[in-house]
Formats: C-alpha cells, structure tokens, sequence
C-alpha cells in the first residue's frame, strides 16, 4: 500500500529528473529554459516534501523567480528563439554520457556502501524566525559572516555586470 | 517500492549532478552551458537539504549552505550572463565554438 | 683571518663596477680587485700555515646560523686544498681581467660577470657547509652562460644553453644528494655542515645511493664521461676569458666537489663505486687524448685536450690513495694554470688573425714571438714536461695508482699513462701547425706581439706554472694533510 | 568593547581593504576624481594595509570558529596585500588609462577580501564563499579589456571553468557534509576515517585546489585565460590567487587532512609530476609572453606540491616562504611585460635586445626569471630548495630527483627569454621604453625583494616562527 | 763541501746562459750571444775536468775502488715516506766520464756554431737552447734518483724538440723534431711504467737504495721479488724490460731508430752534439746506470739487449752503405756504432773480468763522442762549404777543404778500428768481451765493424776524392771557430784511445786491467782494411762500379735504400690506424653518439612537446571533460587502493 506522500514524492522526482534531464537534451533553447524552471520547481517541491518550507521557498524566489527568468531573458536577448542548436560532436558526447555513468555509478555505490548514522537528536526549530535568528547570528552556529561576504559578493557581482554588460563603444586597447 | 527516504533523496541529487555534469560537456550555446550549470548547484543543494533531513538533524549547517548556495548561483549567474552578453557583442554568437582563438 | 673575507673583496669590485661608468675606470677596478683578491689569498694561505685548527684538517673556521630551522649555517675553513684551489683561482682571475683589457663590448657587464663567477668560486672553496657550497656553486653558472651567449663567437647560444643546463642537471643531482643526506640523518642530527656530517657519518647504505648522485653531478662540471660534451662546445665559444674562466675555475669547482662532497663525506661510497670511477676516467683520458688529436680548431682541441685532462683529476679521486688523491689536486691546479694560459694564447691569436682553425694558421713565431713561446711553454705544460706543472701532477696520479695492486686499478693506470703520448701527439701537431711552418698568410706580416696587458697575463700563469713545477714541494706539503684526512676515512685498501 | 575590539583587530587585514573598496565607491559615486590621484591614494592605503596586516596576531577563533586567525594568516595576508600593492603599482599605467578604473579597483579588492576570508575560513561554508568572492569578481575583470575579442574569449573560459570547478567540490563539499556531520574544520579533522565516501568527498573537493593552482590535468584552462585577460589581471591570478589557494591548500592538507595523509600523499606526488613535466613541456614551446608564464607558474605549481607531499611544518613554511618569493619575482617578470606591452611587444622575439635598448628592464626581468628558475643569488634559489627539501622529508627520491630534472627543463625555457633579450640583435622597433615611475618604483622593490629575501633568513625564520 | 759547489756549478752554467739568452733573446746580438754562451760552457768544461782530475786522481777512490759519492740531497717531490724525489748528484766514473764529455763537445760545439750560423737569425735563441741541453744532459748523467732521470730524461727530450725544429719554418725540420719527440715520447711510456713497477718493488726512487735492495740476493725477500708473477716474468724483469725501452728510444734502437735519421734536419752542431755524441748514449748510460739490477735480478732481459744491439747495429751498418746523404750516413753509422755499445753491455756481467762488457762499452761510448762529434763538424764544414747534405754534390773537396779532410780521415779511421785510433781500442774490448760469451754475436759484430769501415769510407770517398760535382761553387773553410773544434776533436780522437779506461770506469767500481791481443786483432783490422779497399775500389774514382755492384743486389740494395721501409710501417701505424682507425672514430663518437645523444635527449623533449600540444586544445568543455575524468579516477584509484 503506497502512501500519498509517497507518491508525491515519486511524481516529484520523476518531474524533476525528466525536466532535467529534457533540459540538457533538446535542441531548442527555449524549451530547454522551461525545462529547467520545471525542474528547478520539482526540486522546490521536493524540499517541501522534506518539510524544508523555507529552502522551497527561496528556491522558488531565488531560482525559479530570479535564475532562470534571468537565463530566459538573456535567451531572448541573444537567440532568435525556436531555432535549433548544433548538436555537439558524437563523440564528446559519448564521453561526456560516459564519464557521467562512471561518476554516477561511482558516487552512487560509495553512498549506498556507506553508514549514515542514524539521527539521534531531535531536530532543530525549522521555523523561519529560528532561521532568521541564526542567519544574523555571530556566535556558534551563527551565520552573520557568511551572510557578510555573500552580500560584498552580490555588491561586488552587480558592479562586474554593470562594466561589462554596459554598451562601450570599443577603443579601448 | 520503498519508503522514499535519504538513498532516494540523494539518487536524484546525483542523477540531477551527472546530468547537469553531460550537458555542461555536451551543449554547445553558452546560456545551456550556464543552465546545466545551475542543474549542478541545485543537484548539491538537494544533498545539502537531504542529509540535513534524514542524517544530522541537529542543525541546521545544510539548510544555509543551500541558501547561500542558491545566493553565490544568483551572482554567478549574474557575471556569466554578461560576460556571455559581452561575447555575443564582440563574436557575434553565443555558440561555444566561436571563441576557440586562445589554444596551445 | 676569517675566509670571509676573501669574498668581500671581489663582492665590493662587483658593486664598484656596477657603480663605475666608464669602461676604463672598470678595468681598473677589475685589475684592482684581482690584485687584492691575490693579496688576500696569500694572507689566508700564511694564517692557514699558522693557524691551528679544531682536529682534522680544517683550519680558520668560522660558523654563524643562517637557516636555522635547516640547519643551515654559515660555516667555512679551509684546508690546504682550499688554499691551493683558492691560490690557482686568483691567478687565473688576473690573467682573465688582462686579457680582457681590450673589451669593447658591454664591457661593465663583462668584468661584473667575471667577477661575480671569482666569487662564486672563492664561496665555494671556502664552504663548509653543503648548502652555501651548492649556493656558490649555483652562483657561478650564470655569469658563465652570459659570458658565453653575450660575448661568445660561433655557436653561441646553442653552447651557452648546453652548458647552463647540462650544469644545472648536474646540480639537481647534487641537490638530491644533498637533501638525501639531510634527511637519511636521524631526527635532530639532520644537518648540512661537512664537519657534523663527517663526525656523525652516513650509513653504508645510503651511501650506496647517494655517492653516485654526488659524484656523478660534481663530475659533470669537471667533465666526467660521458657528460663531458658542454666542454668543448661551452669552452669553444666562450669569449677568452670566459674560456679561462671555465676551464681553469669551473671545471675545478666539480673536482674539489667531488673530493669534499663526494668522497670525503662518504668513504663506503667512494670505496664502492671507486673502481668504476678509476676505469671511466682512465679510458675517458686516453679517448679524450685521441679525439682532441683530430680538431682542427684551436679552442676544441684544448677544450677537449681539458676532458682527457680532468679524467686524471678524475682519476686521482677514485683511486683514493693519499697520493693520487694529492695528485689529483695538483692536477686540478696544473691544468687550471696551463690550460687558462692555453686558451690565453688561442685569445691573442684570434685577436689578430681572426681564425683559430690549424690549416689556416702557420709560422707565427715569425711575427708573434712572445705569444708563440707562451704557446710553447702551454704546450710543453700540458704534455708533461718536468718543471712544468703538468709533470709533478701526472707523475703523483701514476705513483698512487701503481700503489694500488690489483690489476684493474694497474691497467687503468698504463691506459692513462699512455695518455702521455698521444698529448704530446697533439700538442706538437699543434704547436707545429700554429707557430712553425711558413707563415701561410702574408696579411699575418703585418701582426703585432702582445701587448703588455697580455705579457702581463701569461707571465702571472707561467709564474704560476713555474712555481709548481719547479718547486713542487710547497704545494705538496699543503695538499698532502687534505688528502691524508680524506683517505683516512677511506681506510686501508684492497 | 574589549571584544569589539579584539575582533577588529583580528579582522584588521578585511576590514582595511573592504573600507577601501567602499572608499572608492563613494569617490565614484560623488565627484569625478582624476584617476592619478585616486590611484595614488589606493596605492598609500593598500600599502598601509599591507604594513597593518603584517602586525603580530595571536591565535583566535571568531563567528563561531568560522573566522581563524594566527600569525601566519596574518603574514599570508599581508604577502598578498603586498602583491596587490606591487600590482596596483606595476600596472598604474595600464589603470590610468583604462575607463573602468574605480571598478576594477573594487572588484580587485573584493576578490582580495574573498581571499583573506578564504585564509581565515575555519568553515566549509566559509571556504566555499570566500573562495566564490575570491573568484568572481576576477572573472568579471577578466572581460575588462572590452574592446579585445581574446578578452571576453578569456573570461568566459574563466567564469564557465570556475562554475564547474566550484560544482565539483560542492558536490564533494554535500558528500564530505553526509559523512561526517559536520562543515568545521576542526571537527572534520577528527571525524576523517578514510572511508570511501570521504575519499571520494575528498577527491572532489581536491579538484577546487587543483583547479586554482592550475594542477595538471586541472590546468587547462590556465594558459588560455592568461593570454586573453589584460595583463594585470593575468598577474593577479597568477600572483595572488595561485598564492592565497596555496597557502590555503598547505594548511589544510597539512592540519584539517591529515588522517588523510596516507591516501593523498600518492595522489600529491602523481599530481605534482603530471603538474612539473606537462607544465615544463608546454612552456618550452610559448612565444607568447602571458602565455609563456602561464605555463611557467604551472610547472612552479608542481614544486609547491613537491613540499606539500611533506606534509610538515617545513611543508608550510617552505609553501609560505616560496609564495612570499615567488611574488616578487613574478611580478618583476610581469611589471617588465606590461612595459613592454605598453610597446605593443608581447611576445618573446619582441624582447630581442632587450639588454641593449632597456638594460635595466632587461636585468630585472632576468632577475625575476632568474629567481623563478631557482638560481642564487635569487630568494627563488632559496624556495625551491626548501619546497624540494620539504618534499623530500618523505624520502621518496624518485620524486625528488624528478623535480630536481624539472627545474633543468623550466632552466631552458627560462633562459630561452634571457637569450633573447641578452644574446639577439635588436629588431627594427627596438628602442627606450617609457617606464613611469611608480612602474620603476615597484620594480625595485620586486627586485629588492628577490634578492634580499633569500639571502637574509629573516623572512624565512619569521614564518616558522608563526606556524604552530 | 767544495766539491758540492764544483759539481753543481757544471750543470747551473749553461742553464744561466740559457735563462740569460732565453729572456734577453732579442736585446742581444748574435756574436754577444755566442760569447756568453761559450764562455759559460767554457767554464763548465773546465770545472768538469777538475773534477774528473779531482774525482779519478784524488778524492774518488778508496781502497775498495770508487766511491758512489751522494753529493747533494734535496727533498723535491714527496709522493710518500718512500717513493720521493729528492734530486741529488751522484759522482761516480761514469757520472764523471759523461759530464766530461758532454761539456767538452758541447763547448766544441759552442766554439763550432759561431761561425757556423754567422748571419742567421734568431742565435740567441740556438744558444739558448743549446745551454738548456746541456744542462738537461748533465743533470741526466747526476741524476740521483730513478724518477730524476726521468725529469731530465724528458728535458733533454725537449731540448733536442727545440733544436731539431731551430729552423722552425721549414716544414720538413719540424716534422722531424715533432717524429724525434713523439717517438721517444712513445718509448718513455715504458720507461715511466718502469719507474713505477722498480720503485713500488724496491719502495725507493733512489739509485743506490734501489739497486741495493734489488740485488741483495742473500735477502729472503729477493726471492720472492725475482719469482715469475705476469705473463712468466718477474715483475722486475718487467719493469727493467719497460726502462729498457725508454732507452731504446733514446738510444734510437731498432725499432725506435726511425726519428734520428730525420732528426739530422737540425742544424750540423747540433746533430754533433745531441744526435752523435750525448743524448744518444743516454739510453747506454741509463742501462750503465742499472746495470747490477739487470745482471743479477734479470738476467735474462740482457740476451734481449744483446740481440737488439747487434741487430741494430748490423741493420743500421746496412742502411748506411746505401744512404747518399752524408748527414743520414752519420745518423745510420751512429746507430750503428750505439748498437755495439748496447750489446756489449748485453754480454756483459756484474763485475771483475765478467764486467769487460760494461767497461768496454762506456770506453767505446767515450771515443765515440769525440770521434763521431768529428765526422759531424766535418760534415758540417762540407756542407757549410757546398750548401748540400747530397753526395752528388760533392767529390774532391780535399783541396779546397784540408783541415776537414784531414781530420775527417783521422774520424773515419777511428770509427774503421784502425790501430792506433781510439775506435780500435774500444771496439776491440767489445769484440773481446763478444767473442767470450757468443760466437754469434762475434761474427755480427766483425761483420757489422767490417761494413762501417766501408761505408764510412764510401763517404770519405764521395765527399773528398771522386770526380767533383760542380767548378769552384762553395768556399774554403769556415774559418778558426770551425777549424779549431775540428783539430782539439781530432786530437782527442788520436790520444783517447790510450787511456787506460779500465782502470776508471768499471762494473763494480774496482780497476780493470785490460791487455791489447795483437793476435785478436788481427781479423778485426784486416776486415776493416777489407772495407776501406772496397770502398776505394767502388768511390774513389767515379766510376760505375758501385752502381754496378749495388743492381747485382737489387732487392736488398733497394730495401735498404729506403731504409728497409721502417718509415712506411710507422706511417701506417700512426695514419691508419692510431689516426683514422681510433682517433677520428673517437672523435666522430663524441660529436655524434656521445653529443648526440645529450642533444637527443633535448630535441625529444621538445618534439615531445609538440606531441601534446593538442591537449591544449581551447575548447573549454574539452578542459571540463578531462578536469571530470581526473576527478573520477583519481577517486576510483584512491578508493581501490585503500578501501
């Protein structure tokens, strides 16, 4: 008897896989953009599945609302969508198919082998107050600093975008 | 089937790694380049958020690793598209093969 | 006095000549230099003679830290061979800035370059310590490679760079060595001073290793067979006194390698691989001898005629008896002294007829009488006349190699011997195609004789030629407790 | 207020450069000032900053553990705050005439503070942002030189390589997390088992550190970057990204991976090899000058794991020391080619004569190679022989003695520039270049650096002081 | 010790008119140079007959015969405790002897030369190095010490380089001085190896040490040193075999002998005074000098020495008979003459009337340089007055040449054996001493005396008599400085003979006595006056006799014409196959194989190089796709190994 959840689960992770899988193969790009936002919703999903409400929901904003509307846009902006793409060289492609298996396969057999303890502790306050408290913490398991860099990264990220993306005319040597 | 639980969890997040992995390899436009990419980073956050679930439970290091993860794809993906934006400008395609001058 | 000493004098001409602007303020300085550098020599020899040391042969030892978290030290002293190595070096300094008095090119980077390879030497001779001994010996192979690529002839470049790296490839085994001596040391004895090194010992079996590294990579630089090939090319292209400078003070920084490094540091080492060091060397002297008889160029023949040379210092070293050991160094000093005067000769010469191939030459004691005689007295050097010094060297090689018994060391001491002959073979086809004979040329009337500046440079090696081969009693009597020291460790022999 | 204090102290070498980065956004922001004189004064403060990093600092441990300090950190720090002084010094020519100045400043000086966290990271988390920050940014400089296709070419090989090569080690990061529970090092170290899990783990987080310090078959995208940016970005990654993840790496191969030690040693020795002689190989071959010292750092990336094989103090010692050198002379060969570029001369027959027409440039560069070929009088002489002897520790003299060849192979290429600027005639462009000041300026301290560095053991004995 | 000073003098004169004339060779004029030159020899010929006055009639003897007198001891060279150099003088008969004659014909010599060379350039220099041998002669002939007479053994080596090659422009003169000096060089290989091998037996350098300790047959360690050890021989016999060479080198005996002939390109002096009358005999002297070591611990190597003496005396005799230039004539006659005194040492024993040999030998070495001093200034006058070594040229200068003529004669009939000329009375010793040990070596001895008297007459003929080559070319005679040497040697020629040599030079140091055997010399004399007569009979008168004769003889005639084709073996040897069958093979070996393969080992690196290039391939997922695949097996490598 298959609970509900369960079958949840399956139908996330078969979206998910099957999108993702989808995105890296078809030859139309903007297909490939929707997929990816399909699979990137699928791993959302999941993350609710797994009660992580806060995580599904910055990936939600963050991923899907931000990432890949942004990778959309800039389809738009250097592809006449619906055209095809090249196909790659057959045979990177079945290298790349084969280092992928290899890795998988030696990834996957290293975890099933493994011994994940069990958890012994009751979790942690998931709520999103909890998180907040943490993420602006400073002390153990505080994470004010991480938060720090990350924003001197974005701060530092946009000026890169602004300088580049920035039409200039090309003297400069 | 099983109960979905942490095995399953982590099949996908390395299925979704390998994938993103091959279309890295594979495709040929930068933008599809950038999105296995992203398939990557979010193949790991699903680790990051599975053990934190099934296996260390008593904090919560996987969750903000996945939000600073998801945070660091936001600037990534910023810089790459212009720099793809500024290749397309000055090669006139966003194919890979387009800029292959600098070899040997 | 402290051997440090000696290397302020040539670091202070090297900062003048770097601060001097023009060219004859330089050679001056050079000149100047040399001559103090002399001064000091003499100075450290008479403290050497008066000095007393602390046991063992080492005496005016001076030690300071300067890597300690290696071990690493300052530490010189110098035995009599140090002084005799020091002693042949400055001479051959002096001729090498007089001869270069007529430079035109660059000649500021010239004198700095060849005084940057003097102190290189001096370093090196006066070091204690295996690492500033690699140190200095580093120090000396880029003024080298310069001196060769910037004011060489013919093929320059491709000489320069075969002997800078043939010699840096001959360092990296000594590096190894080095560390591998460093770190076979038990925890806390780990060092690179000699005297530590030599009192706590290297066990047997890593010397079986690391004995061949050393003396493989020492070899090198004095032309072991078969990674003798940079000499003829480095030497044939050098400018004169680059040549000089190579084959009368570089080629000997790998003999006294060899002998300090290599053979007094590990005994079991040298007495193990000592046969094959005595049966290379021997036939690396006779096959020099025959293949210096075929060049047709000046510089090749002596450069090759060096090969066949150091294999006696070569020779002397794997024979390890207290003798041959002595007549290993009087070797080193001896074909320091003639063949610089050699290559000085070839310098003049080429200076005036602007060719060094024998088939052009001819008659030359017509028109250079000076500078053909000195090409005698070279001659007559390096084919072992008695009163010359080559005679004492050779002659102390073949008394210690007769010492040893068995019929290898025997045979190989008869192939050297006959050396003698073919060296003469060649040095009077030389002698007899150059300065005899008709004078092939008629422009060749119109040469001039050496200047002073270059009677000057031959007379300071013939002097030093003379003082050794006519005496030899002094500079035997220095070399001697160096190489008892050495062969003591050694032990008694088969 | 003791703690605020005792923090800002701790967080001297950040704080000093993130206010100059802000400094700069505000001068920006407000008035249009001449770019001599902002430049001057970032030139002052990063020096000044410099100076303040190189204070004494005792142990700390911040955030939660996620911020370390030491003395060592301290000296890492100060090494590259120096480099990147020299940097804003060598290239002052370049910078100037660049219409992007203030941003690449900035973004310069945020990658600096991404690797100054990455020194002090004491946390996974830590490690991994500090090194995105630290990364980032330069891969956005890379693109500056707007008008040149190599430029963008090079960028966008920099930003799709890094993506990946920070994927990888994530993916190890998410598996080193699932067996062990924990993303501090201090408690990583004591959880480590050799178990397969980890090792694999730990092979993909290797992969970061190969990538960065362009660890053979990691490289590949080293030599291709390097030509395409502009110069000065070239140096900085070569310079003072190579060396923040070095000595990132010793350090924690050196405490965090130690129960390791017996599983990567092998790896260490096969990547050094493969990193020493492929390094040596390509470089024999380059005209261009980027991309000839591209490859050459390479292959001196290979000596830096000959001493990390050591796994010792002297492993850190040495790596710290090399780097502290390594700079120097690197930069010296680097502030002579932005010289010459300013001449349009980029490649190696450019240099012919060299010593004829610019004599002092040409003994500087020679100096600079000099001391990357490891020969005294040159501090190079002295880091290689301590990387080599850290290395050899181990007693594996098959792998000394491979180095110990490598560094003939690196001498011919090496001396393969000295003869073209020493040995050839001049070419028919050959003449004075102009060399602004604070470019001369900075090469007499890079060149005062490579001499005295070695030759005095200060340096040297300050930094074994400073490892626990 | 005044006598020290008296004998170190003899040999430091010369040298400081060598070091003088060597220094100033060109602030002094020509006739300056002979000045100090001769009276530096001049002073040094007179010391040295002090001291053989002194040494033979005063102070030298005690009653047990000669005393080894160890005059000087100076620690030169110290290898070890016991092999040292210590360079002596050691005055002894045949020190004295030899010193005698060397300074007497060197300053004969010296006399000659200044009017021989009148207007030629660089005299100075031709003084110079006639002073240098000189010294190097006699310190050879003092020598103390095995390994000091090697020194001065190889300095006279290159004095007689020097003066060989003193025209040094012409290339025939220096091909000869470099021939003379490489295959004596060749011979002093053994010699040196001998040193080694007799000082590492007798752990000593020193003559008497040495020969002490190698003849002390009552020693038990004697024994074991003469027991056969390499290939069946002792390792001394060995080493003296090895010694032995180095003289036959010096000695120019078969099959050494190719150089001195060549050697006579130097000038007439000095093929007087170096290639005739000293340094020739140094290998006589060197055997002289070790001759109780070869008698009493190898005998047997002294059969070798006597079949080589008589070989190359009678091969050289042949030679000369054939030869038609007159220098080439004396070269041949000289060997010849050495050959005698080689086998008469080789007959010879250790002391008492055994020593006949030896004391015959160093008598017949004694006449020798004065008789053969003569005919080569006597040539020389010829050839100063027709300017040609060739026969053709000359024919019945007696008229125009008196003087020469005449003591030309009296040499010839020196060298022929005719009583009362000082060759009759030693060769008759060696006969004697020939005819007491081998009936063989006698009958080549007589046979070989017989054809020197012959072809020296031939010669006599040809230049004084005969049918003259060309109407008054050429002078008279060479003026006082030629003609007196002439007459002093002709003197000494005449009156040498009569010195009771016996009584002075002995193996063992003791006197002598030897009687003349009128009936001995019978056969001996009637050969020679046999030779004279053929000689007339074919040369005195041209005539076609001799050519007549010589075709009878084709295939021996011209076998020895050319000299047996010696020269021609030597040339192979040295061309073919030292030159190009080693030395260019070595050579080529270095450049290709050896360089080669150091050169190879950098053009693979750098072809390697190329090879990869393709890695390098600016394809960036290419750089992604190799980054994974390291990834991937570095971790499986690792996994395997160490889980």
């Amino acid at each position: 008897m298959m609970k509900g959840e369960t079958i949840v689960f399956y139908l996330l992770a078969a979206l998910t896989l099957v999108s993702a899988a989808m995105s890296v193969g078809t030859r139309r790009i903007f297909r490939s953009a929707v997929f990816l936002l399909t699979s990137l919703i699928g791993i959302a999903g999941l993350y609710f599945w797994m009660r992580f409400e806060f995580a599904a929901a910055v990936q939600i904003v963050v991923y899907a609302g931000g990432i890949a509307v942004l990778i959309i846009f800039s389809v738009f902006l250097t592809q006449r969508a619906g055209d095809d793409m090249p196909s790659p060289p057959s045979l990177r492609t079945i290298a790349a198919a084969g280092a992928a298996l290899l890795g998988m396969g030696l990834v996957m057999i290293q975890l099933v082998n493994h011994r994940f303890p069990t958890p012994a502790v009751a979790e942690v306050d998931r709520s999103v107050s909890a998180i907040g408290r943490r993420m602006l913490a400073t002390g153990d398991d505080g994470f004010a600093l991480p938060f720090e860099v990350v924003s001197l990264l974005l701060l530092a990220a946009m000026i890169g975008c602004i300088v580049i993306a920035m039409r200039t005319k090309p003297n400069q040597p | 089937m099983m109960e979905p639980g942490l095995y399953h969890m982590l099949f996908i997040g390395a299925a979704l790694f390998f994938i993103g992995i091959y279309g890295f390899l594979t495709r040929r436009n930068l933008i599809t380049i950038l999105m296995s990419f992203e398939l990557i980073l979010n193949s790991v956050c699903l680790n990051f958020i599975a053990f934190n679930r099934y296996v260390w439970t008593d904090k919560m290091d996987g969750l903000f690793f996945t939000v600073f993860i998801i945070a660091i794809a936001a600037a990534e993906a910023a810089v790459a598209i212009a720099i793809i934006i500024h290749l397309y400008r000055s090669h006139g395609s966003i194919d890979v093969n387009s800029a292959e001058n600098l070899k040997h | 006095m402290n051997p440090i000493g000696l290397l302020l004098i040539p670091l202070l001409t090297a900062l003048l000549i770097l601060l001097a602007g023009r060219p004859q303020q330089v050679r001056w300085i050079a000149l100047a230099g040399a001559v103090l550098q002399l001064g000091a020599a003499i100075l450290l020899y008479a403290a050497y003679i008066n000095g007393d040391g602390t046991g063992g042969p080492m005496r005016l030892e001076y030690r300071a830290e300067w890597y300690p978290d290696w071990n690493i030290g300052i530490h010189t002293g110098v035995d009599g061979i140090s002084i005799a190595m020091i002693l042949l070096t400055t001479l051959v300094v002096i001729a090498g800035v007089l001869v270069s008095w007529k430079m035109e090119k660059l000649p500021n980077t010239f004198f700095f370059l060849l005084t940057l390879l003097a102190l290189g030497a001096y370093g090196f001779f006066i070091s204690l310590d295996l690492f500033s001994m690699f140190f200095f010996l580093e120090i000396a192979v880029i003024p080298k490679f310069l001196l060769i690529g910037i004011w060489g002839s013919g093929r320059k470049e491709y000489s320069a760079n075969k002997l800078a790296l043939m010699l840096m490839g001959a360092s990296a085994l000594i590096l190894v060595a080095m560390m591998a001596i460093y770190f076979t040391a038990p925890v806390g004895m780990r060092t690179f001073d000699m005297i530590d090194i030599v009192s706590t010992g290297i066990p047997a079996e890593a010397q079986r290793f690391i004995f061949p590294l050393m003396f493989v990579g020492f070899g090198v630089f004095t032309a072991l067979f078969p990674f003798h090939t940079w000499v003829p090319d480095g030497h044939s292209s050098a400018p004169t006194a680059g040549s000089m400078f190579l084959a009368g003070i570089s080629m000997k920084l790998g003999g006294y390698g060899c002998l300090r490094a290599a053979t007094w540091l590990m005994p079991e080492g040298a007495r193990e691989y000592g046969t094959a060091i005595v049966v290379i060397s021997a036939v690396a002297i006779i096959y020099g001898a025959f293949a210096t008889m075929m060049q047709k160029d000046l510089k090749y023949l002596n450069a090759y005629s060096s090969v066949s040379h150091c294999g006696f210092v070569l020779l002397g070293i794997g024979l390890l008896t207290k003798t041959a050991i002595t007549g290993a160094v009087l070797q080193m000093v001896s074909h320091g002294l003639m063949t610089a005067l050699f290559f000085a000769v070839i310098g003049m010469i080429y200076e005036r007829t602007h060719t060094r191939q024998l088939d052009e030459l001819g008659g030359l004691m017509k028109v250079m009488p000076f500078v053909s005689t000195v090409m005698f007295i070279a001659g007559l050097s390096s084919l072992g006349l008695p009163g010359l010094s080559g005679f004492v060297a050779e002659m102390t090689i073949f008394v210690g190699g007769w010492e040893r018994v068995s019929p290898v060391y025997r045979v190989s001491t008869i192939l050297a011997a006959m050396s003698i002959v073919v060296t003469a073979v060649y040095v009077l086809r030389a002698i007899g195609r150059t300065v005899m004979g008709p004078i092939t040329k008629t422009e060749y009337l119109t040469l001039t004789d050496a200047g002073w500046h270059e009677r000057l440079a031959a007379i300071v090696l013939i002097a030093g030629i003379l003082a050794m081969g006519i005496a030899p009693g002094w500079i035997v009597e220095l070399i001697t407790p160096g190489a008892q020291a050495i062969t003591e460790r050694i032990g008694s022999l088969p | 207020m003791e703690d605020i204090m005792d923090l800002i102290y701790a967080m001297r070498a950040e704080l000093m450069v993130t206010a100059i980065l802000f400094l700069l956004l505000i001068l920006k922001l407000g008035r249009d000032m001449a770019h001599d004189r902002l430049l001057s004064i970032v030139q002052l403060l990063l020096l000044v900053s410099a100076a303040v990093s190189f204070l004494p600092e005792t142990d700390g441990r911040y955030f939660g553990g996620m911020f370390l300090t030491g003395g060592l950190a301290g000296f890492q720090k100060g090494v590259l705050a120096t480099a990147v002084w020299l940097i804003s010094l060598l290239f002052s020519d370049w910078l100037k005439k660049s219409a992007h100045m203030t941003e690449f400043l900035v973004l310069m000086l945020s990658s600096l503070v991404g690797m100054y966290f990455m020194i002090s990271a004491g946390h996974l988390l830590m490690f991994y942002l500090s090194l995105e920050l630290a990364t980032i940014p330069v891969a956005a400089i890379a693109a500056f030189d707007l008008g040149r296709r190599s430029s963008s070419e090079g960028a966008m090989k920099l930003i799709l390589s890094s993506g990946l090569s920070s994927g990888v080690p994530l993916f190890g990061i998410s598996l080193m997390y699932g067996a062990t529970g924990t993303l501090e090092f201090s408690v990583l170290s004591q959880r480590l088992d050799g178990s397969g899990l980890q090792i694999t783990a730990f092979v993909f987080l290797l992969s970061a550190f190969a990538f960065k310090l362009s660890v053979v078959p990691y490289h590949l995208w080293t030599a291709d970057v390097y030509e395409g940016s502009p110069l000065p970005v070239t140096a900085y990654l070569s310079v003072v990204s190579k060396g923040a993840v070095a000595f990132v790496f010793t350090s924690l191969m050196y405490r965090i991976f130690a129960p390791l030690q017996h599983i990567w040693y092998d790896m260490v020795v096969v990547l050094s090899v493969a990193t020493m002689v492929v390094g040596n190989l390509f470089a024999l071959r380059q005209d261009v000058l980027k991309r000839f010292l591209a490859f050459s750092s390479i292959a001196q990336m290979g000596f830096i794991l000959v001493a990390v094989s050591g796994q010792s103090v002297a492993s850190v010692a040495s790596v710290t020391f090399f780097i502290t050198v390594y700079m120097f002379s690197n930069l010296a060969a680097f502030g002579v080619a932005a010289v010459l570029e300013g001449k349009g001369w980029q490649r190696i027959p450019d240099l012919k004569g060299l010593s004829k027409s610019n004599p002092i440039l040409a003994w500087t560069m020679a100096l600079g190679l000099f001391s990357l070929a490891g020969i005294p009088p040159a501090a190079g002489f002295f880091g290689k022989l301590f990387l080599i002897g850290a290395g050899a520790e181990k007693g594996n003299w098959v792998f000394i003695t491979i180095a110990g060849l490598n560094m003939i192979v690196s001498l011919f290429y090496y001396l393969k520039v000295v003869r073209a600027m020493f040995m050839d005639a001049p070419g028919e462009t050959a003449g004075p270049a102009y060399v602004p000041a604070s470019v001369r300026f900075g090469l007499i301290v890079c060149a005062a650096g490579i001499i005295l560095t070695g030759v005095l053991p200060w340096v040297y004995r300050d930094i074994s002081s400073l490892i626990p | 010790m005044p006598q020290t000073a008296l004998i170190l003098l003899i040999p430091l004169l010369p040298l400081l008119g060598f070091l003088i004339l060597g220094l100033f060779s060109r602030r002094i004029s020509g006739p300056l140079s002979s000045g100090i030159a001769t009276s530096f020899i001049a002073l040094s010929a007179g010391l040295a007959i002090l001291l053989a006055h002194g040494y033979f009639f005063e102070w030298g003897s005690d009653a047990a015969g000669f005393r080894q007198i160890r005059a000087l001891d100076i620690p030169w060279l110290i290898f070890d405790r016991d092999l040292r150099i210590d360079m002596g003088a050691l005055v002894d008969p045949i020190s004295v002897m030899m010193l005698l004659v060397v300074s007497v014909v060197s300053l004969m010599v010296h006399v000659y030369s200044s009017s021989y060379l009148k207007g030629e350039a660089r005299i100075p220099v031709y003084y110079a190095f006639l002073g240098l041998f000189t010294f190097s002669m006699m310190g050879l002939v003092l020598s103390a010490n095995l390994f000091q007479i090697y020194i001065f053994w190889e300095l006279v080596g290159v004095s007689s380089f020097l003066l060989i090659g003193y025209y040094y422009q012409k290339p025939s003169a220096v091909a000869a001085a470099k021939k003379a000096f490489i295959v004596t060089r060749f011979a002093d290989l053994g010699f040196l190896i001998g040193i080694l091998v007799l000082g590492y037996e007798a752990r000593s350098l020193d003559f008497l040490t040495l020969i002490e300790r190698l003849t002390a047959v009552d020693d038990p360690d004697f024994q074991a040193l003469i027991a056969p050890s390499f290939l069946g021989c002792s390792a001394i016999t060995w080493g003296l075999a090895l010694v032995f060479m180095g003289g036959m080198g010096k000695s120019a005996m078969f099959p050494l002998h190719i150089w001195l002939p060549d050697a006579m390109e130097g000038p007439t002096p000095v093929s007087a005074l170096i290639h005739a009358a000293t340094m020739v005999v140094a290998g006589v002297f060197l055997l002289a000098r070790l001759f109780p070591v070869y008698a009493i611990a190898a005998p047997d190597i002294l059969n070798w020495i006597t079949g080589i003496g008589v070989f190359s005396a009678m091969f050289a005799a042949i030679i000369a008979t054939t030869q038609t230039d007159i220098k080439r004539v004396l070269a041949y006659s000289t060997m010849s003459q050495i050959g005698f005194m080689m086998f008469s040492l080789g007959v010879s024993g250790q002391g008492g009337e055994a020593g006949l040999g030896y004391m015959a030998s160093q008598f017949h070495l004694f006449t020798h340089a004065f008789f053969k001093a003569l005919l080569f200034l006597g040539a020389g006058s010829v050839i100063h007055a027709v300017h040609s070594n060739e026969m053709v040229d000359m024919g019945g200068l007696r008229k125009q040449l008196p003087v020469t003529h005449l003591t030309f004669l009296i040499a010839c009939l020196a060298i022929a054996g005719i009583p009362p000329f000082s060759g009759f009375f030693s060769k008759e010793e060696i006969l004697m001493a020939a005819s007491q040990r081998s009936p063989w070596v006698f009958g080549a001895a007589l046979f070989t005396s017989g054809l020197t008297a012959f072809y020296m007459f031939r010669l006599y003929f040809r230049i004084f008599w005969n049918r003259p080559a060309g109407e008054g070319h050429g002078h008279g005679e060479g003026g006082a400085a030629m003609v007196l040497p002439l007459t002093i040697l002709a003197a000494a020629t005449v009156l040498s003979g009569f010195i009771p040599f016996g009584h002075f030079v002995t193996s063992d140091l003791k006197p002598l006595e030897t009687h003349l055997h009128p009936a001995f010399s019978i056969a001996p004399v009637m050969i020679a006056v046999l030779g004279i007569l053929l000689a007339a009979r074919f040369h005195k008168n041209a005539s076609d006799r001799a050519e007549r004769f010589a075709a009878s003889l084709r295939g021996l005639y011209t076998a020895a014409k050319h000299r047996f084709y010696i020269d021609e073996v030597y040339l192979f040897i040295t061309r073919r196959i030292l030159f190009n069958g080693i030395g260019r093979p070595a050579a080529w070996f270095d450049r290709q194989v050896v360089d080669g393969l150091i050169n190879g080992a950098g053009t693979a690196t750098l072809a390697l190089s190329h090879k990869i290039r393709g890695l390098q391939s600016g394809k960036v997922q290419q750089y992604a796709l190799i980054f994974l695949v390291a990834v991937i097996l570095l971790a499986l490598a690792a996994i395997s190994r160490w889980t």
